[in-house]
C-alpha cells in the first residue's frame, strides 16, 4: 500500500457513460490481487474532498500498468472519465483484501452487473494466467446493451461467457441471475463470485445459499480513509456487528454479511 | 538559524511539536504506518474509548458533502478492556505520546474508563469527548451546558492524574463558558472543535444520507467556525493550553489556528485526503518559522490577535 | 401532465414559486436585471434595511473559504427613508412580491423601520432580521434568546399587518425555542438559516482578512448544517411556514431543503457564482416534480422525514 | 453585461508567473472599454468558490476576441494560468467603470505597477486608435525584470516609454514613482492614469495632488458578486464613506478616495 502519483497512459470512453482508465503505476501492478481497489483523489482542490474507491479491473506487474473501468454516476466519477491522457491520478493502493482462490477443481462462476465486472475481470485474468486453477464461467448482466462496458474483457478470460439484459438488447432477455439459476442447476461449479448492485448480489448470496454453493460478494460503501482507520464504511455482518468494506473486505463470504440490513 | 523549536506543554506534557491527529481520524495509527511518518507527531490521539464495546451507528456512515463530510460512525469501538489489551500495547513503537480519547454515557462510565486507561501506564493524556454528536444520549449533553460539563471534568479529573484536556462541542450559543466550566474543573488544556451537527439529503430517495440521519461535519468547509471558536476561548484567557482543530488541510491551514491562539493543532479529515498530512504540517511551521525569522512556534500563538 | 403546481402560502401572500433571494445578496434586483429573470421569482427579498443609513463595516469585507466565503457588509444601507425614495419605486417593474428584511439596534428601531415600510403599500412582507453576526450591538443578540426574540416579533406585529417573516440565526446551541418564540410572538413563517460565525486569518500578514474581523459564512459549506436546522425546526412543528436556505446552488439543493421541511428556499451566494441560479432553481423543481410524477410541490415537503 | 462561456483560443505563458489569455468573447470584445473589468469562474466545482475580477488587457471588436493578463498569486489565477486551449471559462463582463478620455491637449501620463499595466495597455489602445485623442506616455515598474510582464505591448502603444526596476535588472534603478517624478516636474501633461500595487497608486496620487494634476486609479478588492449587489468590495471614500469597486469603479478620481485607509 503506497501514495502514487500514477501517470495517466490511456483514457478511452466506453460506452455513454464508461471510461477505462490505463495508469502507470508499479507497485499497484506488481501488488494486486483480483478484488483490491485503489482510492482516488479527484484533483488538487478541496471538493470533491474524499477520495473514491475503484477496482482494480486489471494489472499487468511487466508494465507496471493497471487498468480502471468508471462508470459516471456522479461528479467525482464524471472528473475521472475526463481525466486527461499525460495528467497524473493521485490514488493509495492497492487497499482491501482479495477473491479468495479456488482450490483445484470445478469450474468457477463469476457473476457481474455493470461497472461491477471491474475486479472479475481481473480475477478472470488470474485464473487464466495460474497454471493449475480452475477456469471460469462469466456471467454478466445489464439493464441494456449499452451497460454492458467492456465485456470482451471478462468474455475473452472465461471458458464460457453468458450475457443477460433486462430489455434483450443483447444476450437473454431477464436477468444475470437467471443465468445463474441454469448454471446452479448444471451443478458443475464450485463456488461463485459476484460483484454488482447490491439487489442482485443479495439475491446470489440467497441462491448460493439455498444451493449450499460457497458465494464471495465484492461490496461497496461510501468510504471515509479506505485503510481502516474511520470506520465510515462499515456493512452489517453476521457474526460481527459491522464489518469494514475497505479493510475486512471488500470481498466477503456471502454468509458473512447481513444481507437484509445491506442497503 | 538554528532548527526552530517547536515545543509545546499540555500539562505536564512535553510535545516536541504541536501536531495531533483528531480523534477518529486516525484509527490506532497502525492503519497508517505505511502512509505516514506517525513517529514525527507531537502526540497520537486515538479513537474514542468507552467503558464497554459499541458496534456504532448503522450504515451510510460518512457522507462528502461541499468541501468537508459528515459522519455518524457513533462511537463503534471495542471497549476500554479490549483497547488495553489489543490496541494499546502495538502503539510503544511509534515512541510518541499516546493520548486516548474518552467518552460514555454517563460520569460513571468516564470515570471507569480514565482510572482502567490510567492504570495501565501505557496512556500519556487523556481526552474527555464530551462533544459526540453521534450519540443519543450522554457525550453531546455533556457538552451544551457548563454546568454538568463541570461536573464530568471534575469526576474525570478526581480519577487521574494524567494530563486532562476536555473536548469541546461546537454546536453551542457561546463557547466561552463551557470553555470555563472545563478549566474551571481542573482540564490542563482543551480541545476545539469537534464536528457540526448537519445533515445530507439523498432527493432521488427521499431520505437522509445517513443511517443516523444526522451526523458531524468536519474538514475544510467548517474552518472559519473553528478559527472563530478558538479565537474566542484565547480571548477569554483561560490560562491552558488550546488544540485547535476543524479542516487544517495543510501548515497554512494550521498558522491560521496557531496566530489565532491555539497551542497545538490536531489533523482530522486531512488524513483521508492525504494520508502524510501530518507530516507535511510538521514540515510546513518549521518552514513557516524560518521563513518569518521566529525561533519558537509559541511566539507566535495569538500573534494575528489586535 | 400539465405544470406542477409550485405555488406556495406565506402568511396571507401566495407566491407563484417558492424560490426566493436571500437578503443582501441580489441587491435590489436591479443589479441583476441583465443576468436573471428577476420576474421569475416567487419573492424578491431584498437587503437588510435600518431605520437610519449605515456606513458598514470597514474593508476588506467578503474572503473565499472552502466551499463558501465571510462576508462582513456590516448592514450598510441608505436608511429607511431613503430605500422608500429610491429603491423601492424601482422595483414593481419586476411584478413579484417585494420583501424587505429589516434590522436595528433596538426593538423601536425595528418597528418605526417596519411601521414606515408598511405605510407605503411598496412592501408585501417583512423579514426580521433578529440574526445579523455582523453588527457590533443589537441585531445578533436578539437572536441568540428567545425572550428578547419574542419581544422583537410582538412589537414589530403590533406595527404592521404585513406577513411577517422572523430569520433565525444558527449560531445557537438550539434553534428550536428560539423558532417557537417567534412563531408564539406573531410570526407567520420562519427564514433559516443566516450565516454562520467565522474568521479566517492571512497567515503571511498576521491578522484577520476582514476588516471587521469576523464574518459571516455561506456558501454550499455550511448548507449541511442549514439543512440540519431545518428539520429540526419542521419537527417542531410550528405550524408556519419554513423558509430554507443556506448554500443553495441548484434544485438539486433546494430539494434538499424543501423534503427536510422547508416550504420555500432562498438562493444566497449561488447568486455570485452563477447570476442565473434563481432561474435554474425555478426551472428544476419544477422538472423534479414532473420527473417524480409529483403535481404538487408543497406535497413533498418534509418527504424525507420518516 | 453578460454570462458568457468564452473559448480559449490561446493562453501563452509569460516570464514565470504570469499567462496572457485570449478569449473568443464577442460581446465582451464590442462592449468593453478601458478600465473594465470581466469576473471569471474558475471552474464548475465549489471550490474555489467565487469568481475573480481580472481586467480586461485589449479588446479586439472585429475578431470578438479579448486578451487578459494574469498574474499567479494564488489557487484561482494558478487555474487561470494553467486554463487549457480549446477550453471555455465562464465570465460576466464588460463590468465596471471606465479611464475617462482625455479631451484634447497635451499628452497623458500612463503609470502602472505590476499585473496593474494590463488596463492601462488597453488604454493606450485606444488613446493611440481614436482619432484627434492625444498619446500616451508609459511608465511601467516593477521589483526586477521578470516583473514586467508583456511590457512591449504598452511600449509599442505609447509615444514614450520608461521603465523602472528595484533592482535596476531594467530600465532605471528605482521606482516607478521616481518616473513619475521626473514626468511630472516637465510640466507638459495633462492627467495620470494609475492601476498597480496599492502604496504606488496611493504615492502616485500624493504626487498627483501636490502637482494639482488630475489623477485616476484603477482600484482591486476582494469581491463577491461584481456587479454592485453585495456591497463586499468597497474602499474608503472621501464623500461618501464607501464606494463600490465593482460598480462605482474599478477607476476612481484619485482625490474621491480616502488614501490613508485604502489598504
Ligand atoms: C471497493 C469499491 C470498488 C469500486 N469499484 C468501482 C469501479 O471499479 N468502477 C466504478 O465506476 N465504481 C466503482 N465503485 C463505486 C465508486 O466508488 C462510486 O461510484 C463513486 O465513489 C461515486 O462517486 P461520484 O462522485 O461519481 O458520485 P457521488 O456524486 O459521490 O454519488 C453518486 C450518487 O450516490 C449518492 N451518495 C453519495 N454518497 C452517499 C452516501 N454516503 N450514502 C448514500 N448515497 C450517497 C449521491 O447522492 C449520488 O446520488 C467502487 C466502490 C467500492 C467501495
Ligand atoms: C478590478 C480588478 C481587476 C483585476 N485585474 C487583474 C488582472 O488583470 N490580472 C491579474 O492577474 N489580477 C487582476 N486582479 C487581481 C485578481 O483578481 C486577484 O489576484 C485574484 O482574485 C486572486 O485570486 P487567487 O485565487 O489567485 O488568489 P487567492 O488565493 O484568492 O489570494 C491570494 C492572496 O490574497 C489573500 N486574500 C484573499 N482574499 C483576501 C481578502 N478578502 N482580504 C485579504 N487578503 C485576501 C490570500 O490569503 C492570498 O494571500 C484584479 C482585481 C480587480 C479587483
Ligand atoms: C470519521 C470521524 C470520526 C471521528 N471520531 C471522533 C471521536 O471518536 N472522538 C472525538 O472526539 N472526535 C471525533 N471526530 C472529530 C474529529 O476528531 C475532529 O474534532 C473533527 O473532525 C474536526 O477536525 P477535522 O475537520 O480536521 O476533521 C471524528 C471525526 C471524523 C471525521
Ligand atoms: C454578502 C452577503 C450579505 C448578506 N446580507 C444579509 C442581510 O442584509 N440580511 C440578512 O438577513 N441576511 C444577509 N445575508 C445572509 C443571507 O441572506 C443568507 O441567510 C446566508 O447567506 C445563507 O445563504 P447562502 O449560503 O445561500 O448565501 C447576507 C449574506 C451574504 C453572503
Ligand atoms: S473507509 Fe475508513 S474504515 Fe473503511
Ligand atoms: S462585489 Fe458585490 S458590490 Fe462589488
Amino acid at each position: 500500500m503506497q501514495n502514487i502519483q500514477a501517470e495517466i497512459i490511456r483514457n478511452d470512453p466506453e460506452l455513454d457513460d464508461y471510461s477505462v482508465l490505463e495508469l502507470h503505476a508499479p507497485h499497484v501492478a506488481e501488488n494486486a490481487r483480483p478484488g483490491q481497489f485503489v482510492h482516488i483523489r479527484l484533483n488538487r482542490l478541496q471538493d470533491p474532498l474524499l477520495r473514491r474507491p475503484i477496482s482494480i479491473m486489471l494489472a499487468e506487474p511487466h508494465s507496471g500498468t493497471i487498468r480502471l473501468l468508471i462508470k459516471k454516476v456522479g461528479r467525482g466519477t464524471e472528473l475521472l472519465c475526463a481525466a486527461l491522457e499525460g495528467g497524473t491520478i493521485d490514488l493509495l493502493g492497492p487497499l482491501g483484501n482479495s477473491f479468495p482462490l479456488p482450490p483445484e477443481g470445478k469450474d468457477v462462476l463469476l457473476v457481474g452487473g455493470g461497472v461491477g465486472v471491474a475486479p472479475l475481470i481481473f480475477f478472470a485474468d488470474v485464473l487464466q494466467k495460474t497454471p493449475g486453477l480452475r477456469s471460469a464461467r462469466g456471467l454478466y448482466g445489464g439493464a441494456n446493451e449499452n451497460q454492458l462496458a467492456v465485456w470482451t474483457e471478462l468474455a475473452g478470460r472465461c471458458e464460457e461467457f453468458y450475457v443477460a439484459t433486462e430489455d434483450g438488447s443483447a444476450g437473454e432477455q431477464g436477468l444475470v441471475t437467471d443465468l445463474l439459476a441454469e448454471q446452479l442447476q448444471r451443478g458443475d461449479a464450485q463456488a461463485v463470485y459476484t460483484c454488482g448492485p447490491r439487489p442482485m448480489m443479495a439475491k446470489v448470496a440467497a441462491m448460493c445459499a439455498e444451493a449450499s454453493m460457497p458465494c464471495y460478494a465484492s461490496l461497496e460503501q461510501w468510504m471515509g480513509c479506505g485503510v481502516g482507520a474511520c470506520l465510515g464504511c462499515v456493512v452489517p455482518g453476521t457474526e460481527e456487528a459491522y464489518l469494514r468494506v475497505c479493510r475486512d473486505g471488500p470481498v466477503f463470504p456471502a454468509e458473512k454479511l447481513d444481507w437484509d440490513n445491506v442497503i | 538559524m538554528t532548527a526552530p523549536d517547536l515545543s509545546v506543554k499540555i500539562g505536564d506534557l512535553t510535545l516536541k511539536n504541536p501536531v495531533m491527529t483528531a480523534s477518529g481520524t486516525f484509527g490506532w495509527g497502525v492503519e497508517y504506518a505505511m502512509l505516514a511518518d506517525v513517529s514525527a507527531l507531537g502526540a497520537l490521539v486515538v479513537k474514542a474509548t468507552t467503558l464497554r464495546p459499541r458496534d456504532g451507528n448503522k450504515p451510510p456512515r460518512v457522507v462528502e458533502t461541499p468541501a468537508g463530510m459528515l459522519n455518524a460512525i457513533g462511537l463503534q469501538n471495542p471497549g476500554v478492556e479490549e483497547v488495553i489489551k489489543q490496541k494499546l500495547p502495538h502503539l510503544d513503537k511509534f515512541n510518541i505520546p499516546v493520548i486516548v480519547n474518552i467518552a460514555g454515557d454517563s460520569v460513571d462510565d468516564y470515570v471507569a474508563v480514565a482510572r482502567r486507561l490510567s492504570e495501565t501506564g501505557l496512556v500519556q493524556a487523556l481526552e474527555i469527548n464530551a462533544s459526540c454528536p453521534n450519540c443519543e444520549e450522554g457525550g453531546m449533553l455533556f457538552g451544551l451546558d457548563p454546568a454538568s460539563l463541570g461536573g464530568l471534568v471534575s469526576a474525570v479529573r478526581a480519577a487521574t492524574a494524567l494530563p486532562l484536556i476536555t473536548k469541546l462541542s461546537p454546536n453551542v450559543t457561546d463557547i466561552v463558558p463551557l470553555a470555563r466550566a472545563a478549566v474551571e474543573a481542573g482540564s490542563d488544556a482543551l480541545s476545539l472543535i469537534n464536528t457540526l451537527v448537519g445533515i445530507a439529503i439523498d432527493v432521488e430517495k427521499r431520505r437522509p444520507k445517513l443511517g443516523n440521519t444526522t451526523g458531524g461535519l468536519s474538514g475544510p468547509a467548517i474552518r472559519p467556525v473553528a478559527v472563530r471558536m478558538v479565537w474566542q476561548v484565547a480571548a477569554a484567557d483561560l490560562g491552558v493550553p488550546l488544540i485547535g482543530m476543524g479542516g487544517i488541510m495543510n501548515a497554512t491551514d494550521a498558522m491560521e489556528f496557531i496566530l489565532a491562539g491555539a497551542n497545538a493543532v490536531a489533523i482530522g479529515t486531512a488524513n483521508f485526503v492525504t494520508p502524510d498530512t501530518i507530516n507535511k504540517v510538521v514540515t510546513g511551521l518549521g518552514d513557516y518559522c524560518r521563513r518569518h525569522k521566529v525561533c519558537r512556534l509559541q511566539d507566535l500563538v495569538g500573534a494575528a490577535r489586535p
